[in-house]
């Protein structure tokens, strides 16, 4: 069952009395009032029912095992949801007096904190609006930072492995650097020596993602973090992954200079259909003094400031201080942990990878030769070979039998891929009956192909055209369109 | 504790599949060197009664809108949300869905975001809208970056009558590009069509405008964009989606993009953020739109849905050639504001700015007959500058004892301005409200 | 698709960590402490998809058109949710010092107001939990009042119409009174003869539902408030059905002494599947003595309190001051509306059912001749005749149309009757979309019965054997059953 | 204003078809003069705005958990409610359900009653479970009923340590009926078995003991009970769910009824109400129990479901003959506490339990140490009742000074007690309360 469009559900003349009667003398416009206004118009009922049922056309982690490989869909506490909306924290202006808003102000510096312990580095920045901005906010101080050395015009280069996020490019390009992608060796990891190539005086940094996008760890990131220092570059990494190895093994340790957190990964911020995240960034110390400004500080009396007066910083990436909602939960969950949950958290997302991988390793080919992180790749590229069925047909398939699709097609080193993560907030029983459903997809695909190609067939609409939306391309609705 | 959902059992089973001893052997790709350094500090586990104590006692150390009257707006505002945004915005069907990648399984988020960018359509005037951007002030650093792409020139022409915490992240966006950002200057509290005519010619990529602008002075934007469309530079229009209930709409002056915060939407102001900005252009520039755009489209068996689609301009397919970096969004707020204009209709968006209007205008004439001076006589809409005769720091710490959350310190980012503050009125102030402040002001 | 019981997720061993640690020294028990405690053991996120996904799987006035007859499924404001969570509202003990609890003490006052207000008579109490309390306590106001005159042991009867809901005469026996069960006449109203000549000296009171259980007005009502008055007898009115005349006539007008609201239904506090409600009753002031005790007083300073010392009082009926806080929802949609939105609500519902009885009519038999109130009641007894087809075949249809079902088989003196109560917080589009469906049903009953007597097709279950669960009783479930 | 979905355009079209001039005619029979005196004079529509703020305004008026310590129990908790148990139970397909005599339209209400009767057998000991009472008081208002009913007897014999509240509301229950009961002094804060056996004959219906009891104090339930039954008497056990994580179940020493108020279940207070009557017996009574029952059974195709089952107990078709009058119930307050046991499960519900003890107990023992004592040396949980030099109205007065909600008063139902308090500490009260509470009782 479909549901209408909102405009259709406007009556003329309905609405609902949320504001008073205006209370004060009026004055006349200085303009010209506009005249028409073509919104919608709708009694609170209709509104409740239109959205309610449209959420339940979604799936989503509160009702369906998600598992989306690079995406981390892991259980997101109402405990946090709660703490977000205390009018303590929901109804506090950005620009308040400090005095006003310590609470605020303590939160986010806490949350600096943290996050630079966790990273193993030495401060964070929380203004990052999601991972790709942290990226970006990363790559400005890498920039600055060569700059203040004066070989900013030297090193325009940023050397990215193929099997980077595509964020990754696209951050280095709007910082102006050229990119350079380097192929990664067969089992998908870094090669050592074709980075080693790319590497010279005029590379500015390393971007590298660990674990890799295949769920890999990658075990010769020391030696690319020295052979990066060794000609004067530094190193970032993409922190999308950090389910797999939080409180395992700290990124500074390993040389890493800068990264980005997905909170809305690791930290189980929601992920809300597409946002909002934060992408905190934390830095060596080499680094500190770019990190975008205000930064939150506290002075000798304990009492909590922005401070804006950072003139060697990159700037600010976002008009107030970040998305603080997001950064409240994220802090929440980290504080619900501490040190022994940490750990458990990646123990048990790899252990569940691993099993799924175990369980499915013998019906699909995996790019996963070994053990993986969080996540484990498989490749449909066989069975595209052998009976026309690819990872497409698989992961709309999958809803079929409860489950939302594993990400497909990323990373693109590999043929017909599916990626998926299981975090670890799945029981045993989810996990099986999942892979339990892999297995007989993987037998209809033998024996009843068209079943895939055909698939979804229970959801609320049918496999959907999506060549067909841009060819034509409608982008809102207009009362004659229907 | 963590909030994993497997047992001691569970995990004993599960190495015994994989072939490991216990998990740790999972781990063995780390070198056991930097696994024995990774000491996170972070101290014992909270359970959820402590956690949330802790987050109380903080969320108690603030001064909140739920107790202190604001007068505070210069891009958070304290506007009205009714009730039934948050209760059907943090359904965990909404909530906890990832990206709309697979349509199939997020029909519910993308017609809510198809639904969004029509509204916005229908608010702004505009032909088009993407599914939101971080905030309003990356949306403008997006639309400089993209209004570069298409005219193809390197100048914009930026007011200092802009939030200048809009322009601090334009810097930012534009340091490592081709883009020069120049700045115009402001008279009596508005710019000058003169000033921009001034460095205006065939090498600026657009004029950007806010309107109302940060002062919130009402800005000659029809004539400012007719000088800019002669010099084949865009228009660019920061707007407040709260005004424009009755404010004429960006489209209906010709702007070729228009961005804001959405914010005033029915979202909480929680100390900045997550808001949401908005980014409607014309249809024209759609291939070069930064973010994601949803539109319609059929199934297999020919009934109507809807999905993403012109995925090819971003960064997940077009790697360092996207048209932006940006790949998650603010989707759960585009979905507030999506509910709110729903709920308000036509009436209540109209209401808004109606209120907000009149009570900044009663509160200035009630101020100025109480010898508060403002600081220009320029036509506003909701908020507009005023004269100190201290520090805006200090007035603000003596209405703060009178829970009254008092105006922006002007002095910071306009120091030759003196002592002056930018006041705001939205309809949740009462008469009430506004007569404390009057009579505190002046005393 | 089902969703699994709650004990199948158990997993030995899980649990989440809601409590801190003990920071006071421990004591022994007094007691042996129990050993075995059989409570499930599940992590959060299991917690949360389980129910979510039972929510989806049910239908609610939030998700559909809900036109169940007597029950005024109207719309519950999302603002009520939005009061009663309020810490200061939620997190108050009922036995807090007066001082202490004003607020509180303020609401359930003023609630008493209005509530005698919008019925014309003189005080209520905010005590009873749903309408069969609210009747009982009525009765028993009813038999204090006989007795202060010395007439209790002389009046046992208590004079019901065969329309009335079950309720009515249930609570009548719970007060120990003998019931008398009235014919209605052939349009389903109160026989004024029948009434006259049941009404004596031994009788109680008369219960009366107005409008009644085929949504038609009493009429005579004010003659048989005089028959009943002439006897010494009182007259109790079932106001469940007030969304019909609230604010176009006040029952104390026409003659009523005492009367319930189902707040539930005429003032939008959410059914909950089953409850809270909250009863109150609004008595005339010859009955004020004997409200329920503790009643909410305020004194000449302005200052409120529970008022206990009421010797005549029939006494609590709940532990403490009955479902505060559905009354306290129930105030603020009061509020809201005011004396011109009450007047709206009661016109608008009324209309609405006119509609569809209006487009209904030539289909299916009605039981309404002429205009009905807020509900209209039509009988399938033809279409079992002709071609099988019961009241219950339609009703199970309809939620295959996306409608939930009306009341169905009350009032029992129409036969095969459904009982339509559209309210009005439902749009002409969804009001018209039903009669559609239900003209769709007509023509199915004559063109293909067996597919309304296998109905439902499309829900998470077929149709339900509900004999089989009274043969086989299973009210609880045991590891081995399964 | 309401919330009415009508335009005027619909109500035209609508009188149009039914063929009237405008909705009043609908009304014609009710005569002019009864419709003519309808002035309400609740005055004009509160906006949401305006209600909100006026309802805040009166929140504000009360002291509330969040920022007092509640030491005050009798029968309503301050225990922790998880965030997860609103986010779920207040769920619009929930919340805005009927009663689900629709079975097929019901299924997650029913399965959710169906769970939540297993979850208090689970709790209790107990056979069956009903869908839930009104409150604590009416259960055993019904208990009494369905206990005279069963044995066809009509006395019962209540301890005064039952809470004062329930035994109001037995005494209103049974006002019209035969059943007469019989009150049992207190010795020491317990009831004395022998006072019971003084009076327990072969035309007791039944026996009532609270455990604990009002005071806090352990009865021996297990010697009542066999003397109960060894007259063919009931045993009708009012416990308190939040004590059941560690001590003995009813159903371990043989209660025939069980009943309790749920609200320390995941309810909030909310001043008194709603909360939920939980009502447990044998399963033999079924066919005698008050209320509605939910059984397992299958559909068409043969698929297991859930329905409303024995309905033909209850007043919708016995009517005047019905086991009770109920009808609507707490069915919201029930799904409420099932998330609440699912969520807290075996340990959480274990360390309420174990936690409201060990808190009450160093309450006790440091004000004991302090020099305030408590009344009598019985075994108790988590209440206990303390002397006072003074009236227990003035020293609430003075804690509340101290953001402490004192205990409860009582000389309001036990005058021969003096001045005295009674006091309870659930698993929210941590130390510092404690150590506070302490030093203010012995200032
Ligand atoms: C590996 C990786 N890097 C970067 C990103 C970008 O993060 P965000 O979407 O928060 O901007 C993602 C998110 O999908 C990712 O998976
Ligand atoms: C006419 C009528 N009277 C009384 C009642 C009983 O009210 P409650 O369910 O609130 O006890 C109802 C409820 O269904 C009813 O419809």
């Amino acid at each position: 069952m479909s549901q209408p469009i909102l405009f259709e559900l406007s009556q003329p003349g309905l609405f609902n009395d949320y504001l008073p009667p205006l209370d004060v003398p009026t004055s006349d416009y200085p303009f010209e009032a506009r005249a028409e206004l073509p919104l919608p118009e709708l009694d609170e009922h209709s509104v409740v029912r239109h959205f309610t049922r449209l959420s339940q056309i979604n799936f989503s982690i509160d009702t369906h095992f998600y598992p989306l490989g690079s995406c981390t869909m892991k259980y997101n506490p109402k405990l946090n949801e709660a703490v977000a909306a205390m009018p303590g924290f929901a109804g506090v202006h950005p620009l308040q007096d400090a005095a006003t808003c310590q609470g605020w102000l303590e939160v986010l510096f806490e949350a600096q904190n943290v996050l630079a312990k966790i990273a193993g580095l030495h401060d964070a920045s929380v203004q990052p609006l999601a991972g790709a901005q942290g990226e970006f906010a990363g790559l400005l101080m890498i920039r600055a930072y060569h700059e203040a050395r004066g070989e900013a015009t030297q090193r325009r280069r940023i050397v990215v492995p193929d099997s980077a996020h595509g964020t990754n490019p696209a951050s280095a390009a709007r910082c102006g650097y050229d990119v350079t992608s380097v192929h990664s060796n067969e089992a998908g990891c870094v090669d050592i020596e074709a980075m080693r190539a790319a590497i010279g005086p005029d590379v500015a940094a390393v971007m590298i993602t660990n674990p890799n996008t295949l769920g890999v760890f990658e075990t010769q990131l020391v030696e690319l973090c020295e052979i990066a220092h060794e000609n004067g570059a530094l190193v970032y990494m993409d922190g999308a992954n950090m389910n797999a190895i939080v409180g395992q093994v700290r990124p500074g340790d390993m040389g890493i200079d800068v990264m980005h957190y997905n909170v809305h990964k690791t930290f189980s911020t929601p992920h809300g259909g597409g946002g909002p995240g934060a992408g905190p960034v934390a830095v060596r110390d080499i680094l500190i003094p770019f990190l975008p400004s205000p930064h939150v500080v506290k002075d000798e009396d304990g009492a909590f400031a922005w401070d804006f007066n950072r003139p060697e910083s990159v700037g600010a990436l976002h008009a107030f201080g970040g998305n603080a909602g997001v950064i409240l939960r994220a802090l929440t969950y980290i504080w619900r942990h501490g040190d022994s949950g940490i750990k458990e958290i990646s123990s048990d997302a790899v252990l569940a990878a691993n099993y799924i991988l175990a369980r499915l390793k013998d019906t699909y080919e995996t790019a996963n030769e070994n053990v993986c992180k969080h996540e484990c790749v498989l490749s449909l590229a066989n069975f595209k070979t052998e009976y026309g069925v690819t990872a497409l047909d698989v992961a709309k398939r999958l809803p079929d039998y409860g489950f939302h699709a594993p990400t497909m097609y990323f990373p693109t080193i590999i043929k017909e891929s599916l990626m998926i993560e299981p975090t670890e907030t799945e029981t045993k029983a989810t996990l099986d009956e999942f892979c339990d459903a892999m297995i007989a997809i993987a037998e209809e695909a033998r024996t009843n192909a068209d079943l895939l190609h055909n698939a979804p067939h229970t959801l609320s609409v049918g496999r959907m055209d999506e060549a067909n939306a841009a060819r034509c391309l409608n982008l809102c609705w207009i009362q004659e369109a229907l | 504790m963590s909030y994993s959902a497997l047992t001691a059992a569970d995990r004993a089973a599960m190495c015994e599949r994989i072939g490991i001893d216990s998990p740790a052997d999972l781990f063995h790709d780390i070198r056991q060197s930097l696994r024995d350094q990774a000491e996170l500090g972070l101290g014992a586990p909270l359970s959820e009664m402590e956690a949330r104590r802790r987050m109380a006692k903080l969320a108690s150390k603030n001064l909140d809108f739920s107790t202190a009257a604001c007068f505070l707006g210069a891009g958070s505002y304290d506007h009205y949300i009714p009730a039934v945004v948050p209760a059907l915005a943090l359904r965990g069907e909404f909530a906890t869905a990832y990206t709309p990648y697979q349509a199939e399984t997020s029909q519910g988020t993308l017609q809510v975001i198809y639904e969004f960018q029509t509204l916005l359509c229908q608010l702004s005037g505009m032909e088009m809208a993407n599914a939101s951007l971080y905030d309003g002030a990356t949306a403008l650093a997006e639309a400089l970056i993209m209004a570069s792409a298409s005219t193809k020139r390197d100048r914009v022409l930026m007011p200092r009558a802009v939030s200048p915490f809009y322009r601090r992240v334009a810097k930012t966006y534009t340091q490592g590009l081709k883009l020069d950002i120049e700045e115009i200057a402001f008279d009596k509290g508005a710019t000058p069509l003169a000033s921009i005519e001034e460095q205006l010619d065939e090498t600026v990529a657009a004029v950007v405008i806010q309107q109302p602008n940060f002062f919130g002075t009402l800005e000659e934007v029809k004539a400012i964009g007719e000088a800019a469309h002669a010099k084949g530079a865009l228009l660019i229009v920061v707007f407040n989606p709260a005004t424009l209930g009755i404010l004429p709409a960006p489209g209906s002056y010709d702007a070729d993009i228009a961005i804001a915060e959405g914010q005033p939407l029915g979202i909480a102001s929680s100390f900045g953020g997550p808001g949401v900005g908005l980014f409607c252009c014309r249809k024209k520039f759609a291939r070069l739109a930064p973010g994601r755009l949803v539109g319609t489209t059929t199934d297999a068996n020919g009934n109507p849905g809807f999905t993403l689609t012109l995925q090819t301009r971003e960064q997940h397919i077009r790697r360092e050639k996207a048209t932006s970096n940006i790949c998650t969004n603010q989707a759960l707020m585009a979905l507030m504001a999506t509910i709110y204009l729903a709920a308000m209709g036509k009436q209540g968006v109209r209401g808004v700015a109606e209120q907000s209007f009149q009570k900044a205008h009663y509160a200035a004439e009630q101020l100025k007959n109480a010898g508060v001076e403002t600081l220009w006589d320029a036509p506003f809409f909701h908020e507009w500058a005023i004269k100190l005769p201290k520090p805006a720091r200090e007035i603000n710490a003596m209405l703060a004892q009178h829970n009254i959350i008092g105006g922006y310190d002007l002095s910071r980012d306009y120091p030759e301005l003196g002592d002056a503050m930018l006041l705001c009125c939205t309809e949740q102030r009462t008469r009430e409200d506004i007569d404390k402040l009057v009579e505190l002001l002046s005393a």
